[in-house]
């Protein structure tokens, strides 16, 4: 059986305070929830302070390029569909230099869970706009402060057809290390939005605030109701719903969908030679 | 007919068919044993516009075009307008009824008369056919071959209208000669570079292929596509080049061999991914197929502009390999090289290659399927030394490579500067082993290379260099000065990085005068070779106008 | 008076009974209706089939590259707010290559009228899928089908809050017509997405495909109801609703955010050197 | 203390406020006359690790770092185990009471006595004002003047703690040597290089920025989002490094002067855009501030490892310009022409600096607003010729540049091979002609090349060749050998590209040996020359651990 201690403790470069500790924290719990051990998992990640999560615990590891997260998982995942893929990467990352692959992964129903840290700010480049910063939010680089409207991944998301849409908060651990096995487990791509205090940065969403706002979705709430869970998606003000907001198991995951993936992963296949042959005889 | 050798050009508009003609035409050439060489020019466009495809064809090995044709298949009046100035003068124009051809012969084919409307194509076909003296029952075949499967519901209109205009056109008088006999009819196959460098990856055993459509590279994806379920292999179109490239680097690091394909302004959008694999150390096979820019430019002509972009794209420092095929054959040959020294190497492999590479057909010599050299995986099983570690500093500078989720050993690996356990590190001591690890890559990469190929004379007057398409054009420019007396030798690059200078310094030594041909502007690798050897070319005939290198324009530009 | 000679007439490179010539024509139509001349007007273009258009209608021209579209409207627009800017380009284009600024314009509300000509394939490079291709779309790329989800960017972006979310189809061109003044004068980012088909690459979604399903939105429907709005925008299939389907004036475009722009254009101002110096002796 | 300078090393953990004392040091030592060097040092973390903030001070004009330290300022235990070996002979620990240092005198502050524990900065400030023998007073005005406004609540407390630690300190008895005293103390502008190139590009009438977060760049933004409102900009952070280079052109193309900056990653992303502008003649300036790569690599140190890559950044042929600045004062001046050159030549022209150019703060000789040489706008106000044509041939290449919406003409602009009046068209022969219309703008920028700069002997035994923000140590280097009686030169660019042979080849064929010297492993500077002259430098002084060049890397390496 894993434990916790399977996935190891790490000094971390981050900020006394930052919710990306206890973010780890639930992630490695649900793992341990999902039975799965660390070879069994790849996680791949962009650049940012969300970004350097995967070094803190032990996996497989593709830390690659700012914004760039998604397509390495995808191809992964392509390669050798018996991994487990989580992308952990920041609000930034995802959302706003890979806003293209979110639409993208969310369209191709990846098999892949995606847990983006959600600071609203750009923490390791310290403190400009990020795609959720509200608006008003005033930085250096937004000395007239953030002119542009807030992107709610999880409203796009549900609206596009993604098959697992969830909410949560650093500051709620089990409820994190709760859906993120049922992430997991969801056949297709799976999204996980976590809400994170910032305290060096983001000094408007802090700990107090999303507290404050944060509610869990009451018992009877059915995330398979998609009307419901476009309403819900787009609740953010003073009360901001956590939980599984749409779950729908209706698409076959991408990696389900190529012929050449019936027989198995990419890996370690000799080239067939007859069928070689065959392939050239068109070319007489 | 100068020489042993045929130029046949077909035009006409977009959505004419002229394509569908030349192909049946071109491959009913080569079975009946010929040597081709097909230029395809056409436009960014669809429907109308003008379009060419050319066939140049002889009993003899052929690998450049030529510029003067003999033929002109007509499918339009234009086609008689832009091209009748390029006829020889035995030239014939085959055209309509109504022909508009001033100065030469016209074979007016009464294509209403002979067929419907839809198989205009077919009359044209056939034409060309008993024209060039092919076999009938050959190019009955050919056609059925091609159409039989996928439209059987009028494969027998086909043969009908083909039998009714060969019977027609035979009873022509004309004075067109006839194409000189094979001397044997070895099995030959038939395809354009794209094709060759999809085959040669299949062989080389290609997993993974993710690409954003882009002329002149997408037929290699497309082809790889065809045959995805039957070779077993995942081809994904991405949302853009970016992820295609970052999708070929995951693709790769969890175990499937892989590539992508693009154009200079897909290129541009890879060229970090292209940094990415460096780092990280992760094979991967990058297609950029030229075509003129800057931006999107001449998006259907060709060029060769983009060697000095291809060699230092990416920032930071990392070694490469970068291949430049001068024939289908270097195309399928040397994209199994470069899947294997990616694997070995464990990086970046780039393959160059230009739009008229990649549309011309060739007659191409069968691949010994199982002959071909083993390609690596590059791969170990299990860890040798305890504990796993992907970056472990060699000698070699390669480090072993596991694959995640295949083993217990968890493989990390880092865009970020990285200890040997491929975590983030910011020890400057490391940095600067772990920058030398990976140069000293290159340092074996560089005892792998294809050197060039040098033909001709040993101490020649005049020393021809050249790269990638041009070979054939280069080839025949130095074979025809040579006829007249010249000694002329040529030195054609299928590599051109990381370059040797034992390899052919010496050659350009020894040439009284060396003259650089290439397909863009700068004389770019000419600069390289200085920048190599100090050795200064000093002549140069450059071609930026979009179309291909011919042995005409070398010889103009030579003033030969 | 602008007529629609001043607009001019030019040969395309466009297939005959392509959707893009009544495209052309409507937005000629509405561009005469909007009381503007060709010189007031810019229009930016990617690249494809859709993207030629610009070409070939008389007014200032910018055709960038392959999916960058918007960014290049976007600072146009900035640098000079008077200039009435029109993105025209494919769905490829916009969704494809350039989703991520589709995303980013609809978030920064910027006073750039967007038309995409949605023929669900990809023209110019002969036929592969599209983001809006559907589900199952066979293509020389796609031989085992479309996998991922069509791209409904309607509904994403009512979803995001975009003020002017259109949609028509070329063999509409009243309607087309119509709608463009609106959207021109629409404060802020407006989309217009127009139906077309593409005789030479999609013989799916056919001329008569799409004029059995688009119906125009009755009357009495009201634009400025969002919930309304993100149901229409759902709807696809054996009904397809064309016209403004949403409409709201609530935030301000991106170009009066700018303390700079407050005084005007960014054209030919003089550098300030009593401010400048100013600025330089902070560094003292 | 060597000769007549001083180094100062802060060191901390990130957060603990060592950037605002560095600051408040430097700037205070600034006002006070002296000549500095900063160097930062920092990590890519927002808390925790360990930064360094070195200041090199003297009342000479200096321009380079230093890397033995006289005086630590530790703010840590780490600082003091890591550095206090850089310590000289004489050099002093400041530390808390409790010391680790082993063999060298320690200041035990009693920082918790002296002051709250907010105030810990202000009295290591009070601390290292005193032993340097700063003015109180202007320390105290230098701690006013920044913290006055935006925290009027702590000003009393602040200049309380000042004072206290002053005399605390003043009382101590401390063997360290003060600085020598300036001569005239002239006002200096107290800025980083990021911070001067930030306010060239205001004095140049830069309008409009558009950018995606990047270390070292953002420092430019950032300058330039604070006095938008004030000068009348726009700064927009966009969605990526592609959205931001394409808004940027649009912006240009509307007309406003335009600039990104960005570095290797972001710019990777912005080579297709590099291509757009080149090709539709847009001007815009690109600041590439260097980081090591490749990938992500080491994002807060320092390298000059992309020449090669943004030289050839974007596909397709077409001219640029790239400057290199060595100092501040070159980043103010330079980017000024930067920008003029963008408007008259119409296309990308490039900036390279690097994080350690970036980050240095310097003392900068006030610039005189009034006097600075105009900068083009390079629009023309109407058409002189009829129908206008964007892209009209001239014999410059230049084509007359009239702005959308301003004037009744149309303004087209295409990244399509295009016509004269912008269309796009595949007429072959008139690609060439654009071709070479563009490419004639390069042949005229070569006549706008900033001299390399050369100093010392004229046929020196020993020429040391560098670029960019290299030349400090390099000059210093050099100054240090002469000083030992060798004959040696320096020669330094600030221009590297285009290359123009005359004005540098002969001082390399003059000197006895050419030594490159460059922060990067290929050598890439070295091989452009050889690549544009034939001159091969032999002997190479290269550094690619992440720290900044040193005068004592380069004496070390050339075994001196
Ligand atoms: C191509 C590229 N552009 C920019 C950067 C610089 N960069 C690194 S992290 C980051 C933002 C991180 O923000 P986010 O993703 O929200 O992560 P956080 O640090 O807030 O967890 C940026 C802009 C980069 N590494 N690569
Ligand atoms: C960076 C880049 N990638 C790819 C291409 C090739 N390309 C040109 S047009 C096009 C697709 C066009 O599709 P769409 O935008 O839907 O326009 P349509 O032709 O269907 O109108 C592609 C992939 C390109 N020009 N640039
Ligand atoms: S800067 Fe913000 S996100 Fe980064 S580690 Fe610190 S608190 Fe966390
Ligand atoms: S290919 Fe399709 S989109 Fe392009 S012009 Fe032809 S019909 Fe129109
Ligand atoms: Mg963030
Ligand atoms: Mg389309």
């Amino acid at each position: 059986m894993v434990s916790i201690e399977d996935y190891g403790t790490y000094e971390t470069a981050w900020c006394p305070g930052c919710g990306n500790h206890s973010i780890l924290e639930a992630v490695k719990r649900g793992l341990v929830a999902a039975r799965l051990e660390p070879h069994q998992v790849l996680f791949v990640s962009g650049i940012g302070q969300a970004a350097k999560a995967p070094h803190y615990l032990n996996a497989n590891v593709f830390n690659g390029l700012h914004g760039r997260a998604l397509p390495v998982a995808t191809g992964a995942k392509l390669a050798n569909p018996e991994l487990t893929v989580i992308v952990e990467s920041g609000d930034g990352c995802n959302y706003g230099e890979g806003g293209n692959h979110l639409l993208a992964a969310i369209r191709r129903n990846i098999g892949v869970t995606l847990i983006v840290h959600n600071n609203q700010v750009y923490g390791l480049t310290k403190g400009q706009a990020s795609p959720t910063s509200q608006e008003g939010f005033v930085t250096k680089a937004q000395p007239e402060g953030v002119a542009s409207a807030p992107f709610n991944a999880a409203a796009v998301a549900v609206t596009m057809g993604a098959g697992f849409v969830a909410r949560s908060f650093s500051g709620m651990i089990d409820h994190l290390a709760g859906i993120l096995p049922a992430a997991i487990a969801h056949p297709g791509f799976a999204l996980i939005e976590v809400l994170q205090p910032c305290v060096s940065f983001n000094k408007v969403n802090t700990f107090a605030w999303y507290k404050q706002r944060c509610y869990q979705l009451p018992e009877g709430y059915d995330p398979g109701d998609r009307d419901a869970a476009m309403r819900v998606a787009q609740e953010w003000g003073e009360r901001i719903p956590v939980g599984i907001i749409y779950r729908s198991g209706a698409r076959l995951p991408l990696e389900q969908r190529f012929a050449a993936l019936h027989q198995g992963s990419l890996l370690e296949r000799e080239v067939d030679l007859s069928t070689l042959k065959k392939v050239m005889q068109r070319f007489v | 007919m100068l020489e042993r050798d045929l130029n046949i050009l077909i035009g006409g508009e977009a959505g004419q068919g002229l394509v569908t003609i030349g192909e049946l035409l071109a491959r009913s050439l080569v079975r009946s044993g010929y040597s081709i060489v097909v230029t395809q020019s056409y436009q960014s466009r669809i429907r109308g516009g003008h379009n060419t495809f050319a066939i140049r064809v002889s009993p003899d090995s052929i690998a450049a075009p030529r510029e003067s044709v003999d033929l002109l298949v007509a499918l339009d009046v234009q086609t008689v307008v832009l091209h009748e100035g390029e006829l020889t003068a035995h030239g014939l124009v085959v055209s309509d009824t109504v022909c508009p051809a001033r100065h030469h012969p016209c074979l007016s084919v009464p294509y209403r008369e002979l067929a419907d409307r839809r198989f205009a194509n077919i009359v044209a076909l056939g034409v060309a056919g008993v024209l060039l003296g092919l076999d009938q029952e050959l190019v009955a075949r050919t056609l059925d071959d091609l159409f039989g499967k996928k439209h059987p519901e009028v494969t027998e209109q086909n043969e009908r209208v083909l039998a009714e205009t060969w019977r027609w056109c035979s009873a022509q008088e004309k004075n067109f000669p006839r194409l000189p006999a094979v001397s044997e009819r070895a099995q030959r196959l038939f395809m354009n570079g794209n094709e060759a460098v999809a085959l040669g990856a299949l062989a080389a055993g290609v997993k993974f292929c993710s690409f954003y459509p882009m002329t002149p590279a997408t037929g290699i994806p497309l082809t790889l596509a065809a045959q995805a379920k039957a070779m077993g292999l995942v081809v994904e179109q991405a949302e853009d080049e970016i992820a295609a490239i970052n999708m070929a680097i995951g693709a790769s690091f969890a175990g499937a061999p892989s590539m992508v394909a693009t154009s200079g302004g897909g290129f541009a959008l890879m060229t970090e991914g292209v940094s990415l694999a460096g780092m990280t150390e992760t094979p991967v096979v990058i297609v950029v197929g030229q075509r003129p820019g800057p931006a999107t430019g001449l998006p259907t002509r060709t060029e060769q502009g983009d060697l000095e972009f291809v060699l230092h794209a990416g920032h930071g420092e990392f070694p490469r390999a970068i291949f430049a095929p001068g024939t289908p054959e270097d195309g399928f040959r040397l994209i199994r090289k470069a899947f294997d020294l990616a694997a070995r190497f464990q990086g970046p492999i780039f393959f160059l290659t230009d739009q008229f590479f990649a549309d011309s057909y060739r007659a191409v010599a069968p691949f010994d399927v199982e002959a071909l050299p083993p390609v690596a995986s590059g791969i170990e099983k299990d860890a040798a030394v305890l504990p796993y570690r992907r970056y472990a500093i060699t000698e070699s500078g390669i480090s072993p490579r596991l694959l995640p989720g295949v083993t217990r050993h968890l493989v990390v690996v880092d865009s970020d500067e990285h200890t040997e356990d491929g975590h983030i590190t910011e020890d400057l001591t490391v940095r600067k082993a772990m920058m030398e690890k990976r140069l000293r890559k290159g340092r074996e990469l560089k005892a792998e290379v294809v050197p060039p190929e040098l033909a001709g004379d040993g101490k020649p007057d005049l020393l021809l260099v050249c790269w990638g398409s041009a070979k054939g054009a280069v080839d025949e420019a130095a074979a025809k000065l040579r006829a007249g007396g010249a000694r002329v030798a040529t030195l054609h690059f299928s590599q051109v990085w990381p370059l040797v200078p034992e390899q052919f310094l010496p050659h350009l030594e020894q040439a009284r005068e060396v003259v650089g041909v290439e397909s863009n502007a700068f004389g770019q690798f000419a600069r390289l070779i200085r920048r190599e050897t100090g050795f200064a070319i000093q002549r140069q005939v450059l071609r930026y106008d979009g179309l291909p290198m011919t042995p005409e324009y070398i010889l103009r530009e030579l003033g030969g």
